[in-house]
């Protein structure tokens, strides 16, 4: 496989790519840090990532917007709709999830005084 | 016939008992360098106490007595004596085996009312030590029965009759052995006379025992000794074909063992254990499996 | 024949066992003891002439004190004689249970056995050798012969006073009378 | 006809509307839930005749199946929304008197919610909207989780979202690879479609999916948020995560793996996991002096025979599974309820502070007793009837492997039926030190555990009663030609 | 008359009677007993008869099945004889206790699932009667509170194995039959391969076995025994603990039939060689570890294991006089173990629950009918001629040793004598010897304890001396199992190669009896004394603690105590122990830290996609 090729590959997937480096960047970081903050941004970037990769499935180059109209169908392919509508749906929920996890640290702070996850750990076994 | 066996044997029985006492007394007596009380001597003991008052401590007292000189009688009447065999086709050597243990059993009961740490102590060492000597026996009597395949104690002795005696064929010849072993344990004398130590615990189950109860008691000693030495003779030494051989084989076998309870001294009960649990059961046990060998 | 002569006749075995078969227990109360292992065994025999040691007073129907008697011993052989079945013959050895012998100023030993227990004969000496036994034993045979020896009745019949004898040294006693008290009848056993 | 769009539409509407009903009155709004759990437990078992002729399929927006959005109330479906109106209601009774403090009314949308995503779940034909019911019962419950507000509450709803939250985008990456791959989102569409693939571009979707959705059904490694919030949340929410939130997820794994992709010869992994997570739960139950965490460990052992039911896939394996479901949200659901009471009145949550509860609270003790004979499978209780059907069809593979392992799953039963006889000791036969007044629970708290007692007894008495429902629940996740035909037509 | 009546009667009267004592408490004890009574009373009239009925179709399409027939008949008399005696006997053991509504409910379940299991046609009704069995006991066994807890914890634990692995075994035998109907698989089951005979005769084998406390799975028992409330000693010792043997008697015998069951496995590894060889180590072990305790209780618990190993050597060789004696042997100790722990039971109710052997004593002249009770017990138990158990025993050792089993045999008769040892120790402890100051004033049994202990005093002596009665019925059993009909008299069996004869015995004992009577009767009277008055020295004995209790047979103690211990209880616990810590160990694995949450679950999602991208497996 040539540079050119290679090069192709890149260009074809970068979304792709570019997606499962955030779910993986997201991944790491919730899986190293302690800070629980820390952690959430973590989640939030793994859904940022999630939703990317949601949007580039759907993704066809050069595509038009799925809007319903005669100029729009002739001029390019659309995009599929019904991944947007997902990551719509999607977006929604992660940020219901992000909301409720960030105040549920505010709570966990005015419990323990800490956000370090290594202390939080009254409840195991 | 059978109605006159049936009174014949116990008093035949209770005679020869008596004269074995007696009969120890004397040959001990001579034994120590002794002139002995005339061989009588037991009747007269007995006649003594029956006429004296005695003690009673309940009623179990009472009967546990009784129940041992009862069931010591019953034997009587399971072993053949010769062609004297009133009762022996009704259970065979199983009733014989519990039976025997019976006796030592009731004089337990009673002797455990007596409330005398004493009488405690030496029934503890009885049942210890009837545990002690029916280990190997049990060994031995199966080995015969197993050998003969009968439970029936005249079948086992009309076929040595018809053969040769246990003890000197090849395959009983340990289990006899074995037997001789145990016969003192069996009979209740020296080195076994662990029970009764007069000089310990004041002759053990017997120490509240006076007047008609120690009568009984000594007349249950007595047929304890017919007994032990006539099973031997029935299983070994081929029993008899009338009464005065089969006393005859008796009064052998009893002075044997009168002679080893001159000569020994009295053993502790974990010593009586240890000797009783480790030669005559090992040679009961390979006399077994010599008979278990032919058998196949 | 009378019913008297029967009654003798039927007892006579009983009177013959009472006099061949003395079952002894020996009290070893003091040095008098130290006869006693000679006669029972093989120098003097005493086995021939019925008499052997015996372990229990409930065994026994002879009972010998040999020697000295002191006032905690005494307890101790009262209730000896009391468990022993009648009939029961007693008797004392040595001159010590007679009147006290070399101790008849001691503050702590008893010096007339008999108050306390009837005696059904003594051996007087100090001490008496063996043989004396024997003879004891034959003239005890005599007394039973002749109903003679007859201490447990009068142990019986006279019961009060040799119990008031025994607390008056004693004070309270541990056991129960072996007889009622109240009853003052004369009775044979 | 009735639609069973209601089951979803009833609860949904309601939670939302409850809050303007709080403005009304404070008074009715706890009220409310007991209403529409009444509606949709009726609905259910009105549909449950005509499920059992042919699956309902109704079509949201008119659209056919494989383009529009669609429901699909088979027998599985409406046997799961009966089950989850029946605890629902019996749970919302219980809150009556149980929940007292905090904010009430959000207590009772989030419980409407929670349900109203479960039925969604279950009834649901398009697995986008899956995930859409999935995270409205998941953010509803990490909500009641924490709803105490103590240390414990926090902490354990924060460990439960984070997971949640990590699972839900693995099953949204999953979703998004089938689409990709088929272009379509309706499931029995992308059943039929799925054999074109190639088996392991098919096969990270199905990992993923399943990693997604076996963090809320409490497979072995995915289930460590689960004894933290049973043990924490308020027990009236317990019985529910236990009783229903676990059950749907392990109903989505199952739909996900016998309908969508057929995946039979993954079977024999998850019989394998099904019994580990059996035995691990069972096992770390059995450690546990905190009644609600056994509890907790509890489920996730009965989940892991649930998944070894399941994985022996025959008809007679998914009719005891499914049998064991309900017997397990039974039972579960009606433990949970009486150790709420039980903590409620001791003040403690481990079983050393139970000690005379036979006396102090009679009726509670003798429904946690039929509880725990009812999980220990012993007769005449619901879970015998479940155990003796998944236990001879295992036997019935003849297969030395399955009974080894059915002799596993059945050890894990001993280990059970050891610490469940051992809170029942406590109960009964342990001198009360201190306060031995004679107290129950409060009538509303006594009305569900009545009902949950009557039914574990009938059922367990007279299996007949759903076992036809049973059947054609097993026959529906078995045959998935069938599944197709009846949605696609 | 239906044996759905019957079963009717049983659980409805256990139900009613703890309405009743939840309503009305005076007439709950009337009920209670005129219940079990009349249960009894119509198990009489059900004698002889056969038949068959489903009394319930609603159990997965499984149609459960009420029968009854010889064998059947012969055990739930048992059962509702005893445990009408043991709820006459309840009366006033309980009266003073707390929660006797319960006592009385879980008494009568236990009793009623006992029907049940009996007359069970198929498996699945035994199966749930035997569960019902299960807990209702334990739920009695808890009852003292206390130690009791751990002795029903291990109770339960072991019979939750049992019937775990007795629901395996009936499984596979549904799988592969597609009935649980005992009368149809008796018919399938015997031309099954060995391997799968086998194979069911572990798996159900386990589960009778816990349940009749075989050897290695005995651990239950002693505590069990011990710490439950002796009024319900008699039911769970006499019939409860014998359900194992009734499993034994229907797997082996019904199911696989004699002719399969006896030459399953190879030369001397086979299947019923090594169930005897464990009911021989069982007697003699048992019997030696009961010599050692010193706990009323215990000592009777132990005692049971090992005559647990008698029935089973009885049966384990399939011969008629083998299992009739194995099969009258569980009644005669029914009888008589039932009998001693009434005893028991009526000793500890008037002295305050003591049931330590060392501290009682000389209780038989406050308490003498219980003592007859606990005399004529161990008579049976020892099986001293004329009483049951000799019988029963004596049919077991003439199988043994004429089938050539003489080391069977060996065991089987040490066990006996060994029993002497404690049985002696037993009565001497509590009943014999000196009465210590405190019980000077104890009272007599109550009339409602001593009816039941003379009914079943009455009963051993009858079946000692007339042992035709029931052997007539056993005989029955027995040539239903295809076995040859024994020669039985009233008077016992006859037969060539050994004799039994209880009149001649009979006959003789009494004559023998009578003679050392009046030859007692010749001498003097002989004059009662206080018990004080021992001989002691000379000395006056002390009030108090003059009762040679305390190591009773120290040397034997001392030789036996370092080879017989509870082995394999102790071996339990220590599982119990390994158990928890592996538990504990494996709690370890939820950290409490988000972090490792997160990374199980990658892990397991890397784990799926890793070994598919390897080895392909799916």
């Amino acid at each position: 496989m040539g540079i050119s090729n290679a090069f192709d590959f890149l260009q074809n997937h970068v979304y792709y790519i570019g997606s499962f480096g955030l779910i993986f960047i997201g991944l790491f970081i919730m899986l190293v840090k302690h800070n629980l903050i820390k952690v959430i941004i973590g989640l939030s970037i793994l859904e940022t990532g999630v939703n990317l990769f949601l949007v580039s499935v759907g993704y066809i180059s050069k595509g038009t917007a799925p809007i319903f109209s005669k100029s729009a169908m002739e001029a390019a392919p659309m995009v599929d709709p019904v991944p947007q509508a997902l990551v719509l749906t999607a977006i929604v929920i992660g940020v219901a999830v992000l909301a409720l996890a960030l105040s549920l640290a505010i709570r966990l702070y005015h419990h323990y005084g800490v956000l370090d996850l290594r202390r939080i750990k009254e409840l195991r076994w | 016939m059978r109605i006159v066996e049936v009174i014949l044997a116990p008093i035949l029985a209770l005679l020869i008992g008596m004269f074995f006492l007696g009969l120890a007394r004397k040959i001990m007596a001579r034994i120590h360098w002794r002139y002995g009380p005339p061989i009588t001597q037991p009747v007269i003991d007995v006649i003594r106490l029956f006429s004296q008052k005695s003690v009673s401590h309940g009623n179990m007292f009472t009967l546990g007595v009784l129940f041992s000189l009862a069931c010591s009688l019953v034997l009587i009447l399971f072993l053949p004596m010769g062609k004297i065999c009133p009762l022996s086709s009704s259970g065979g050597m199983l009733v014989i085996l519990y039976v025997m243990l019976l006796a030592p059993f009731g004089i337990a009961l009673s002797g455990g009312e007596a409330a005398n740490p004493n009488a405690s102590i030496g029934i503890s060492r009885k049942l210890t030590l009837a545990l002690g000597y029916e280990v190997p026996l049990l060994v031995i009597l199966l080995a015969v029965m197993t050998h003969y395949k009968t439970l029936s104690i005249v079948n086992i002795v009309s076929m040595q009759q018809n053969t040769s005696w246990a003890l000197t064929s090849l395959p009983l010849f340990l289990s006899g052995i074995a037997y001789i072993l145990i016969l003192p344990a069996i009979l209740g004398i020296r080195p076994f006379e662990i029970t009764q130590a007069a000089q310990e615990i004041s002759s053990g189950p017997m120490v509240e025992y006076g007047g008609s109860f120690l009568a009984l008691a000594t007349i249950q000693h007595g047929l304890n000794l017919f007994i032990g030495i006539a099973l031997f003779v029935n299983l070994f030494l081929g029993g008899a074909g009338n009464p005065p051989i089969f006393f005859l084989k008796m009064l052998v076998v009893f002075v044997l063992g009168l002679f080893i309870n001159a000569a020994l001294p009295r053993l502790r009960i974990e010593q009586a254990m240890r000797y009783l649990w480790r030669w005559p059961t090992l040679i009961a046990f390979i006399g077994m499996i010599i008979v278990l060998i032919i058998r196949r | 024949m009378d019913r008297n002569q029967i009654i003798k006749w039927l007892k006579a075995p009983a009177k013959m066992g009472h006099k061949y078969s003395l079952h002894a227990i020996y009290f070893c109360t003091g040095c008098g003891i130290i006869e006693v292992p000679p006669v029972i065994t093989a120098r003097w025999d005493a086995e021939r002439f019925g008499v052997i040691p015996v372990a229990t007073p409930r065994q026994a129907n002879l009972f010998l004190i040999t020697g000295y008697v002191s006032v905690k011993t005494l307890k101790a052989i009262i209730r000896t004689y009391e468990q022993m079945p009648s009939p029961k013959f007693t008797v004392g050895f040595g001159s010590c249970p007679i009147n006290g012998g070399m101790y008849w100023d001691s503050y702590n030993t008893i010096k007339r056995l008999d108050k306390y227990i009837p005696i059904d004969g003594w051996i007087a000496g100090c001490m008496p050798r063996p043989e004396a036994i024997f003879v004891a034993v034959t003239h005890l045979w005599t007394l039973i012969d002749k109903d003679m020896a007859d201490g447990y009745k009068r142990y019986r019949s006279n019961y009060h006073l040799y119990r008031a004898n025994q607390e008056q040294l004693f004070g309270e006693l541990e056991w129960p009378p072996l007889f009622p008290l109240e009853d003052q009848v004369e009775q044979i056993a | 006809m009735v639609n069973p769009v209601l089951l979803i539409a009833v609860p949904l509407g309601l939670a939302f509307a409850l809050p303007l009903f709080g403005l009304i009155s404070k008074r009715i709004v706890k009220y409310i839930p007991v209403v529409a759990f009444i509606f949709n437990f009726a609905l259910a078992l009105r549909l449950i005749p005509d499920v059992l002729k042919q699956a309902i399929v109704v079509e949201i927006g008119g659209f056919p199946p494989p383009f529009g959005i669609n429901l699909v109330a088979g027998p599985v479906g409406v046997l799961f929304s009966a089950l989850i109106a029946l605890a629902g209601l019996l749970v919302a009774v219980y809150a009556l008197a149980y929940i007292t403090e905090g904010p009430k009314e959000k207590y009772h949308m989030l419980y409407l919610l929670l349900l109203a995503g479960a039925t969604g779940v279950v009834l649901t034909g398009d697995i986008f909207n899956l995930f859409v019911f999935f995270e409205i019962l998941c953010i509803s419950s990490y909500a009641l989780v924490a709803y105490i507000g103590d240390r414990a509450g926090i902490e354990s709803a924060i460990k439960y979202l984070i997971q949640g939250a990590v699972g839900s985008s693995f099953l949204l990456i999953g979703i998004g690879l089938l689409y990709g791959l088929f272009g379509t989102l309706n499931m029995a569409d992308l059943a039929q479609q799925i054999e074109s693939a190639s088996s392991i571009s098919v096969f990270v979707p199905m990992v993923l999916i399943i990693t997604g959705l076996g963090v809320e059904a409490a497979i072995f490694p995915l289930n460590a948020w689960l004894p933290d919030a049973h043990s924490s949340a308020p027990s009236s929410i317990s019985a529910i995560l236990s009783g229903i939130a676990i059950e749907v997820g392990l109903y989505a794994v199952v739909r996900v793996l016998f309908t969508i992709f057929g995946a039979t010869n993954m079977f024999m992994f998850f019989a394998f996991l099904g019994v580990l997570t059996l035995l691990i739960g069972e096992m770390c139950a059995f450690a546990q002096n905190n009644i609600k965490r056994m509890l907790a460990y509890s489920s996730i052992g009965q989940m892991g025979l649930i998944v070894f039911a399941m994985a022996i896939a025959t008809s007679y394996a998914l009719t005891g599974g499914l049998f064991q479901l309900v017997s397990h949200t039974l039972g579960k659901g009606l433990l949970f309820l009486t150790a709420g009471y039980m903590i409620y009145r001791s003040g403690s949550m481990e079983i050393s502070a139970f000690e005379g509860m036979g006396k102090r609270m009679p009726l509670t003790s003798l429904a946690f007793t039929i509880g725990a004979f009812s999980l220990v499978g012993l007769p005449p209780f619901v879970g015998f009837p479940s155990k003796f059907l998944i236990v001879r069809a295992a036997l019935a593979k003849e297969e030395i492997l399955f009974t080894v392992l059915i002799g596993l799953v059945l050890l894990g039963t001993v280990i059970e039926g050891a610490y469940f006889f051992r809170v029942v000791q406590v109960l009964y036969f342990k001198k009360a030190n201190g306060n031995s007044e004679r107290k129950d629970a409060p009538v509303a708290g006594l009305i569900p555990m009545v009902v949950f007692v009557a039914f574990i007894l009938v059922m367990g008495i007279y299996p007949q009663l759903v076992i036809e429902v049973l059947n054609s629940a097993a026959s529906e996740l078995l045959h998935r030609m069938e599944y197709i035909r009846s949605v696609l037509g | 008359m239906s044996l759905e009546l019957l079963l009717i009667v049983a659980f409805g009267g256990a139900l009613l009677s703890y309405l009743f004592g939840k309503i009305c408490p005076q007439i709950r004890d009337p009920f209670a007993v005129i219940s079990s009574v009349a249960l009894a009373v119509m198990m009489a009239f059900l004698y002889g008869k056969t038949m068959e009925s489903p009394f319930y179709f609603g159990f997965l399409g499984l149609p459960l099945i009420l029968r009854t027939n010889m064998l059947a008949w012969f055990f739930a008399m048992a059962i509702s004889i005893l445990g009408a005696l043991s709820v006459i006997f309840s009366w006033d053991y309980v009266k003073d206790r707390e929660r006797t509504d319960f006592y009385y409910l879980m008494l009568l379940l236990a009793n009623a699932s006992m029907l049940g299991i009996v007359f069970a046609g198929d498996f699945v009704s035994f199966f749930v009667f035997w569960e019902i069995m299960s807990w209702s006991t334990f739920l009695l066994i808890s009852y003292n509170r206390g130690r009791a807890l751990g002795a029903g914890m291990k109770y339960i634990i072991m019979s939750i194995v049992g019937s775990v692995s007795m629901l395996i075994g009936m499984l596979s035998l549904y799988a592969i039959y597609g009935t649980l109907h005992i009368a149809t698989l008796s018919k399938l089951v015997p031309s099954a391969s060995s391997g799968y005979l086998l194979f069911l005769f572990i798996l159900f084998g386990i589960a009778f076995a816990i349940k009749n406390a075989l050897m290695p799975l005995h651990t239950w028992l002693p505590d069990a025994y011990a710490e439950s409330p002796t009024s319900f000693n008699g039911v769970l010792s006499g019939m409860l603990t014998r359900m194992g043997m009734y499993g034994f008697l229907l797997i082996i015998y019904v199911i696989v039939g004699a002719a399969r069951a006896l030459n399953l496995g190879p030369g001397i590894f086979k299947f019923n060689y090594i169930l005897a060889w464990l009911g021989a180590i069982t007697i003699v072990v048992s019997t030696f570890i009961a010599l050692l305790q010193n706990d009323a209780k215990q000592l009777l618990g132990w005692s049971a294991i090992g005559q647990g190993g008698y029935m089973i050597l009885g049966i384990a060789f399939g011969t008629s006089l083998g299992l009739a004696g194995g099969i009258f042997h569980t009644l005669n100790h029914a009888v008589y173990i039932v009998l001693l722990f009434m005893s028991v039971g009526a000793v500890q109710y008037r002295t305050g629950g003591q049931r330590d052997l060392d501290s009682l004593g000389g209780l038989i002249k406050r308490m003498p009918v219980s003592f007859i009770g606990a005399l004529l017990g161990i008579s049976g138990l020892i099986g001293i001629p004329l009483t049951n158990g000799f019988v029963s025993k004596w049919l077991i050792y003439k199988t043994l040793i004429l089938e050539g089993h003489p080391f069977l045999a060996f065991a089987a008769l040490i066990g006996t004598w060994g029993c002497i040892l404690y049985c002696y120790k037993f009565v001497h402890h509590i009943f014999l010897g000196q009465l210590p100051e405190k019980y000077k004033m104890v009272a007599r049994a109550p009339f409602s304890m001593q009816l039941p202990m003379i009914i079943l005093s009455l009963v051993i002596l009858l079946f000692g001396i007339l042992p035709g009665i029931p052997l007539k019925v056993i005989n029955t059993i027995g040539t239903s199992f295809g076995f040859q009909s024994l020669n039985v008299t009233t008077w016992g069996i006859a037969s060539e190669t050994g004799t039994l004869n209880t009149i001649n015995i009979f006959a003789a004992v009494v004559a023998a009896c009578v003679i050392v009577w009046l030859i007692f009767k010749a001498g003097p009277k002989a004059v009662p004394v206080a018990q004080e008055d021992t001989y002691a020295a000379g000395a006056a004995i002390p009030k108090d603690r003059y009762h040679y209790t305390v190591d009773f047979y120290n040397p034997l103690y001392r030789m036996i105590s370092p080879y017989f211990k509870d082995f394999i209880g102790g071996f339990c616990i220590k599982l119990a122990g390994w158990t928890q810590n592996v538990c504990h160990g494996i709690r370890q694995m939820y950290t409490g830290y988000i972090g490792h949450y997160v990374m199980y679950i990658v892990l397991f999602l890397a784990l799926l996609i890793f070994v598919q991208l390897k080895w392909s497996l799916w």
